[in-house]
């Protein structure tokens, strides 16, 4: 066991990461399916695993933008919603012919992933332009458009194809057809094609996507472009096109995760996505670590499960959700909080050495 | 508000405790919060009241859903493990399909007090015949469904011959105002009925109405009607009466509540017209005492999301006390057993929102909506 | 001349006034503390909590309460600096917006705790009526021409102060380099409270004002004016006292003009487009001041 | 075309093709910020392997004409061509694959990085990994990576740093810092290198290794150096022309022997006692930091 | 004038500063140098206050300042001029002058046409936004704004650094004068030749500790001295 130990503090730190966020993963989805297949497990712990999966996503799609790439984004739900939305349009029109199985679930969201990178693309243009929080403000802006004109889409299946509109139901021009979204009503009837498995799937491949990135050229540029854009542009990186890829990419798994997400739920509407749910994510990232992976998948899964275990405290839950999170903050990243880590980690790693080597350890105490 | 929540034994199985368990779910934070904790205080008074007369037994758990879906369904999850038997959906109209969706996958049986879209129920077809969602059959409403409201509201002012030129001003972020909205465009065609302008707001511009209102003025509007919840409506009025346009106003059961607004100048909603199932002024005894009750209990005035909550706790215990249902029954039969009672021909019930209430296998509540004009402060009869 | 053109305009501006007292409290927290304090919006809903607490259930003149609303907000702003924002000086200034974030969520449910959800009608703190003209075809509320006024007075009186009074020179100074201001003598938590106490003041001006013309007042009361007065602040140019100002109006103009005359179900997301347009051609909003990066 | 050094230049390398045009050419470049004219009417040429240098009071539009050189900033006035090719309306970043690099008077390190990645971005346009390879890690990313990690450790070592390969660069003592900055920017291929005050905050034996580097730069790479100093002692000792600006405009061109007793750059930039010192102890540290 | 006492500063886990004591006596000149990341600056922001030391003590005039904030110090007659200068960028050079004032506003004006008499340069751009100033002239305004408080003790960091030669030998000339005109002044350099040429005393820091002290004459002449930071 010590000897694993080592030869794992051995490794490259990349590949550490890796390990670890792959092992953990792994670990918890098997946890997760043995307790689900055995029933040894809440209905109320069930029924959250695949929306803690699709936060999982999110939380990891977010971290390339803001943990990687630098860049404060507070209208990742929009991407969400795109997935969503063109997700369950595929999901629904082609359920007859597709039937609704694994297959249908993965094209709704290869679907959901393309429409969000579309998005990104259009989005990205523009806003990789501006800088800090005015780059923040126009996320922001991006996040509320979405979700207001998802608010006023009308989309209809019926014998002759797929029906848009703006305007309203009756101006969709079907006959006997299935409304698939409706307007501020959202879609209804979605077919629940996701399951436990396809959520751990998805994060495994949004893993595989954002380490593998991370640890590549394009990684390399996008985090040099982060620490200083000016020097990164000197050894001849194009900016635009780093920030965009890495922002469309975020884009995608967002997308991706939610089809994943709006496939879990009998219905989904517009208003879901709005900026209280964008900063939820960006509390997952910034609570997690920015640019820390383990720590987005560690952060999401608690801080998703928080408010469920807080039900006992029935009105008083949110107030407590409130000070929970105002106080993790302040104890994970003030000054005299740190200092104080700091200064017991000192203590703790210089009694372990004491207990292996006493005299040593005097010694150096002695010499300082 | 406190509620008095008494904790399930948490087993997860049926009939291990002596007492029927009724889950509810609404939001009782957030922005919607005041319709949640309406239902919830409602509910738990048909409880108590239940509870002392000493035969079945009731016991009430409601969780927190924040008008969300997807913690809606976390909420229905939470209930289950509780072990739920019986349960009032879910107070809002979204998150309500997303959980009518898993109760009926669970076979529990369900009757919402407000959720009014047609979806929650499933199986209907709207205007132009288009179906969206399958019926759920263990799924069953108190309140009027949207398009109930929408027809009805249309008709009443044909009838009435209430006004010529009608504006709308409509929540077109909310299903339940575009539900009510598109019905009454239809049903308006229909009956002949000029919408001179229809307007929209959304959740996130819900304060400034001037220039919906200057459009109605302008279009020359003498009928104003407003499905949407009765706190926007205060605003429309207080800013209609500053730009002193005074349309006449007609609106659906949202409205009702208006004049419970803590401060609110009464005097705006002089001759507001509104169809609601219940009132709090209201004369009768069932009336009175459950208004009393609420005071007593929660230091305010009921509104019929209230009403709408003790009437469905009180039709699950006769339709439970009719087919026979005990505490120590399993979800799944007593959901049978209440589907049969409710959709049975001599099942009627009658409470604070209507006599005679009754339901079709639609899942549809049969109840008279009562159109109500506000005079002098209170609610009269039209 | 079309009177309806004219209302509207008023009314956007009514509006945008609002808007801009609240922004300029964003401008002055965000210019001095570097801080997107997305708890303002709710330090607004206090204030109109407290003003109608004081008036309705003490009966206290609108003055009074109003008074009464600004120190309460003044000293929530400055608790809250102190406790929650001041331990993390130093940290990443996400770490201080997701604690922002927390006290936005403690407020509203703290507030939904203390007064309940059911919405409260604020009664108008203005004592006169609106003004009739052109045979009432023009129709201007007392709120309007108050909250105008009002809006007016306090970015000329932040102006003068922010150039002119000692501490507003501080304050600039903190605003650049905290470290550099301390070796001018310069008490930067002293000078960053006050900013917090400014900026409280008036969001509780602006609370008061905002529940006068729109009267409905629950917990949620300021989320959304909150954001939307980010928006302008960002419009005008963040930290920039007559830009935020600017900022104000203008998106009160576009959210009732593009309700009126293009569609109120996009009303929003034109709002928010224009605002994207005005930060590409101009990066650092209307009067935003370039950020020189000497290379 | 005035050269910066008269052609044939006292070059100390021999096989230096003083019949080739020069790598980097300007041509009356010149920018205003406002009413300001930061660099005005600037014309000057580097030779293929010289080492230039440019000196000047502070806030003479030194590294005002880096910036413009690297197309950080568009000239007001003028243009540059780099071997013949004008860098007009490229970004800073097609100027560097056109073979400009540089270094930063306040140093820009990528911080966070370890020391061999900040070479290996520098070797970005030169490491052959698209999008799906940089993805999936397939299609020979271990082979690239493998290459770049081997030419990186070579730039590495060729300041002797290769044992600090994986600290972090923000980590790194000032001088290795300023050294791997160079790294950074030779890594780029370029065939002019810029250098940005490099001996700043250095003291005089680094500053001796620093000027001893900068040589082997030139004769190791085969590349033109041009390089902004106060430290007169390195840039009389190692430049071979220089040019001096101040107020923006060219005050003086020569080699260095012309510069020191040229007495307008006494005037403005030298001064009477420095300028005396440099005569007296030449060799000798003047260090500047 | 100012006394250290036995300070330890840590920047969390790292002993940056090990038991540095240092005097200054009133009307002196007193150098610290060292090579890069010795601890000067350290040493300068421990004693104006910016950083906290763990034990010793600091004693200004007589009054024990050692757990004093940097703010409370300058009326007390303690200035200092940063490394890396901190002139606030986004303000103009007459701005930045008058924030040298905060404490000490009677003297604005004529501390300003003092200082740009000193520092002619200054005058010309005085409504220049400092952010574009070049280096060698943010030097200026950052010790000109030190001098607008009046005082009595001046702590400059390596204020030659980035320095044309013209430039460093004036800055060395008004650092002189300044000491002439009775301010006491505590200089860190890199430039140690310069440095103990005008010095009265130096001290040597290396690694965190004082190596050496002794009069500018002596150590500028000691072999070890010149060895390592004269480049002889
Ligand atoms: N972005 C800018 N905007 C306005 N003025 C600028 C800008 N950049 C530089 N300047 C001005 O141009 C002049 C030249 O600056 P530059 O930085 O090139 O000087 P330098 O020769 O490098 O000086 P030093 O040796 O001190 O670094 C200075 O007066 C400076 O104020
Ligand atoms: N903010 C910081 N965090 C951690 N370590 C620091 C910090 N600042 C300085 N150090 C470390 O403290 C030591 C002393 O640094 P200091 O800046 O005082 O040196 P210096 O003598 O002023 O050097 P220079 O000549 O480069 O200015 C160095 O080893 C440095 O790495
Ligand atoms: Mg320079
Ligand atoms: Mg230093």
């Amino acid at each position: 066991m010590a000897g694993f130990a080592n030869k794992y503090k051995r490794l490259k730190k990349s590949t550490r990461t890796n390990i670890s966020a792959y092992g953990l993963v792994i670990i918890l989805f098997v946890v997760a399916l043995t307790m689900q297949s055995t029933g040894a497990i809440s209905n109320s712990l069930s029924g959250q695993l695949v929306p803690i999966c699709t936060y999982i996503v999110m939380a990891l799609s977010l971290n390339l933008t803001v943990g990687f790439l630098g860049e404060l984004s507070l209208g990742h739900a929009g991407f969400m919603s795109v997935g969503a939305f063109s997700g369950v349009i595929a999901a629904v029109s082609l359920q007859s012919s597709m039937g609704s199985g694994p297959l249908l679930l993965l094209v709704a969201m290869i679907i959901g992933g393309l429409f969000a990178g579309i998005a990104g693309l259009i989005i990205g243009i523009p806003v990789l332009r501006l800088r800090g929080d005015y780059l923040a403000i126009v996320t922001l802006a991006f996040g509320e458009i979405i979700k207001n004109i998802m608010n006023c889409l009308y989309v209809g299946v019926d014998m002759g194809g797929l029906h848009f509109s703006l305007k309203s139901v009756n101006d969709l021009g079907m006959e006997n057809g299935k409304i698939i979204i409706n307007g501020p009503q959202g879609a209804v009837g979605i077919p629940k094609l996701a399951t436990l498995t396809a959520g751990f799937i998805l994060i495994l491949f949004a893993l595989f996507i954002v380490l593998n990135l991370i640890n590549s050229k394009t990684g390399r540029a996008v985090t040099a472009i982060r620490d200083n854009r000016i020097a990164a542009e000197s050894v001849g990186i194009g900016v635009t096109k780093y920030k965009l890829t890495t922002f469309i990419i975020s884009a995608v798994l967002a997308g991706m995760a939610g089809a994943l997400y709006a496939m879990n739920f009998s219905t989904v509407a517009a208003k879901k996505f709005d900026f209280n749910t964008s900063i939820l994510i960006l509390v997952f990232v910034v609570l997690g670590g920015m640019g820390n992976i383990v720590g987005s998948i560690v952060a999401t899964t608690i801080l998703y499960m928080l408010p469920e275990i807080l039900r006992e405290f029935a009105d008083y839950r949110m107030l407590l959700y409130a000070i929970v999170l105002i106080i993790v903050m302040i104890a994970t990243n003030s000054e005299k909080a740190i200092q104080f880590r700091d200064s017991v980690m000192a203590k703790l790693s210089s009694k372990k050495r004491k207990s292996q080597n006493d005299s040593e350890t005097k010694e150096a105490v002695n010499n300082e | 508000g406190s509620s008095s929540e008494s904790s399930g034994s948490g087993d997860g199985g049926n009939g291990s405790s002596s007492a029927l368990k009724i889950g509810g779910i609404g939001p009782v934070t957030g922005a919607a919060a005041i319709y949640g904790q309406a239902v919830k205080n409602g509910a738990q008074i048909a409880v108590d009241e239940i509870n002392e007369k000493g035969d079945l037994q009731f016991e009430l758990k409601f969780e927190d859903d924040e008008n969300d879906a997807e913690k809606s369904v976390n909420a229905y999850n939470k209930l289950k493990d509780w072990g739920m038997q019986v349960s009032l959906g879910s107070v809002t109209t979204q998150p309500c399909i997303a959980v009518s969706t898993e109760i009926n996958n669970d076979h529990i049986f369900a009757l919402t007090p407000s959720a009014s879209s047609t979806d929650v129920l499933g199986g209907q077809p709207d205007a132009d015949g288009n179906v969206s969602i399958a019926r759920k059959e263990c799924m069953f409403q108190m309140c009027f469904t949207d398009p109930n409201q929408g027809v009805a509201s249309a008709t009443y002012i044909k009838e009435k011959n209430l006004g010529s030129k009608i504006a709308v001003i409509y929540n077109n972020s909310d299903a339940y105002s575009t539900g009510i909205y598109q019905k009454f465009k239809a049903k308006a065609k229909e009956l002949g009925l000029d919408i001179v302008c229809a307007k929209t707001f959304t959740d996130d511009s819900a304060n400034d109405f001037t220039s919906q209102l200057n459009e109605a003025k302008d279009a020359g509007a003498d009928l104003l009607f407003l499905p949407i919840y009765y706190t926007p409506a205060s605003m429309i009025l207080a800013q209609a009466n500053k730009m002193k346009y005074e349309p006449k106003i007609f609106s659906v059961d949202g409205m009702d509540g208006i004049l419970t607004l803590d401060n609110f100048d009464k005097s705006l909603a002089e001759d507001v017209m509104l169809l609601t199932p219940f009132t709090a002024d209201a004369t009768d005894d069932l009336t009175q005492n459950f208004v009393k009750t609420y005071k007593e209990k929660y230091e305010d005035t009921p509104n019929q999301f209230a009403a709408d909550a003790y009437d469905c706790v009180y039709a699950i215990y006769e339709a439970a006390k009719k087919a026979s249902v005990t505490a120590d029954m399993s979800a799944s039969d007593i959901c049978d057993k209440l589907i049969a009672e409710f959709t049975s021909s001599d099942f009627t019930f009658s409470g604070l929102t209507g006599n005679n209430v009754s339901w079709s296998d639609t899942g549809e509540v049969s109840k008279e909506p009562k159109g109500m004009v506000i005079k002098n402060g209170v609610y009269v009869g039209m | 001349m079309n009177m309806t053109l004219v209302s509207n305009l008023i009314n956007g501006i009514s509006l945008g006034s609002v808007y801009a007292i609240i922004a300029l409290g964003y401008t002055m927290v965000y210019g001095i503390a570097k801080m997107l304090n997305f708890a303002h919006g709710d330090v607004i809903m206090v204030g109109a909590y407290m003003c109608f607490c004081s008036m309705t259930y003490l009966s206290l003149p609108p003055i009074v309460s109003i008074l009464i609303a600004m120190v309460v907000c003044t000293l929530l702003g400055v608790i809250v600096e102190v406790l929650a924002y001041r331990p993390l000086r130093k940290a990443s200034s996400l770490a201080v917006l997701i604690t922002a974030i927390g006290v936005s969520y403690l407020l509203q449910n703290a507030a939904l705790l203390i007064w309940g959800s059911a919405p409260k009608t604020f009664s108008s703190v203005v004592p006169f009526g609106s003004v009739s003209l052109f045979n009432g075809d023009l129709i201007i509320t007392g709120e309007s021409i108050v909250t105008v006024a009002a809006c007016v007075v306090i970015m000329i009186c932040l102006t003068v102060f922010t150039k002119k009074s000692r501490m507003g020179k501080a304050m600039r100074a903190v605003s650049e380099d905290k470290d550099a201001a301390q070796l001018m003598g310069i008490n930067v938590n002293k000078t960053i409270a006050i900013t917090f106490a400014i900026g409280s003041a008036l969001a509780a001006i602006a609370g008061v004002l905002l529940c006068s013309a729109y009267p409905a007042l629950t917990p949620t009361t300021g989320s959304m004016p909150g954001i939307k007065a980010f928006t302008a602040a960002v419009f005008g140019g963040i930290g920039s006292i007559p830009g935020a100002m600017i900022g104000g109006v203008l998106l009160g103009v576009i959210e009732i003009f593009s309700k009126s005359y293009i569609s109120s179900e996009l009303a929003d997301a034109i709002v928010f487009g224009v605002l994207i347009v005005v930060l590409l051609v101009k990066p650092t909003g209307l009067l935003g001041k370039k950020i020189t990066e000497k290379v | 075309m005035s050269k910066m050094v008269p052609l044939p230049s006292k070059s100390i390398v021999p096989e230096r093709d003083v019949n080739k045009p020069p790598i980097l050419e300007t041509n009356h470049l010149g920018i205003d910020f406002g009413g300001l004219t930061a660099v005005d009417d600037l014309t000057l040429a580097v030779g293929r392997t010289e080492i230039a240098g440019l000196i000047g009071p502070n806030g003479a539009g030194k590294t005002t004409v880096f910036n413009l050189l690297t197309n950080v900033y568009q000239p007001t006035r003028g243009d540059i061509m780099l071997d013949g090719v004008s860098t007009s309306k490229k970004s800073t970043a097609q100027v560097n694959k056109m073979g400009i690099a540089r270094t930063f008077q306040n140093i820009r390190l990528f911080g966070h990085m370890s020391v061999l990645d900040n070479v290996k971005v520098g070797l970005h346009n030169l490491t052959k990994e698209n999008l799906a390879v940089c993805l999936t890690h397939l299609f020979g990313y271990r082979k690239t990576e493998k290459q770049a990690n081997e030419q990186a450790l070579e730039y590495l070592d060729f300041f002797g740093m290769a044992d600090m390969a994986n600290f972090p660069a923000g980590s790194l003592p000032y001088g290795a810092q300023r050294r791997l900055e160079i790294a950074r920017a030779l890594a780029t291929k370029p065939s002019i290198i810029l250098l940005d005050e490099p001996a700043a905050g250095m003291n005089p034996s680094e500053t001796a290794e620093l000027m001893n580097n900068i040589r082997r730069i030139r004769d190791n790479f085969q590349i033109a150096v041009m390089l902004i100093e106060h430290d007169m002692n390195l840039v009389m000792n190692i430049c071979e022309g220089i040019c001096v600006l101040d107020h923006g405009k060219v005050i003086a061109k020569g080699t260095p022997d012309e510069i020191k007793s040229n007495p307008t750059v006494i005037e403005a930039y030298l001064g009477k006692k420095n300028d005396k010192k440099v005569e007296a102890k030449e060799g000798e540290t003047n260090a500047e930091s | 004038m100012l006394k250290v006492d036995n300070i330890n500063v840590y920047y969390g886990q790292i002993h940056a500063l090990k038991d540095i004591s240092l005097e200054v006596h009133p009307d002196e000149i007193v150098a610290l140098i060292g090579a890069n990341g010795a601890g000067k600056t350290t040493t300068l922001h421990t004693i104006s206050g910016l950083l906290r030391t763990k034990t010793g003590s600091i004693t200004l005039m007589g009054e024990d300042i050692t757990h004093i904030k940097a703010d409370k110090l300058v009326s007390k007659g303690l200035a200092h001029v940063p490394e890396g200068r901190h002139v606030f960028l986004q303000m103009t050079v007459q701005e930045n002058l008058e924030m040298g004032a905060y404490t000490n506003s009677a003297y604005t004006k004529d501390g300003i046409l003092d200082v740009f008499n000193r520092f002619p340069r200054l005058k010309h751009r005085r409504n220049q936004i400092a952010g574009t100033l070049s280096g060698g002239e943010q030097q200026m305004l950052a010790m000109g704004r030190a001098l607008m408080s009046q005082p009595k003790l001046l702590m400059l960091d390596e204020p030659s650094m980035g320095l044309a030669p013209i430039l460093v030998q004036q800055i060395f000339d008004i650092i002189t004068e300044l000491h002439k005109s009775g301010t006491t002044v505590l200089l860190v350099e890199q430039n140690a030749e310069m440095a103990l040429q005008i010095a009265d005393r130096a001290y040597v820091l290396e690694s965190g500790r004082i190596k050496l002290s002794g009069t500018g004459k002596e150590l500028a002449s000691s072999d070890e001295i010149k060895k390592a930071y004269l480049g002889g």
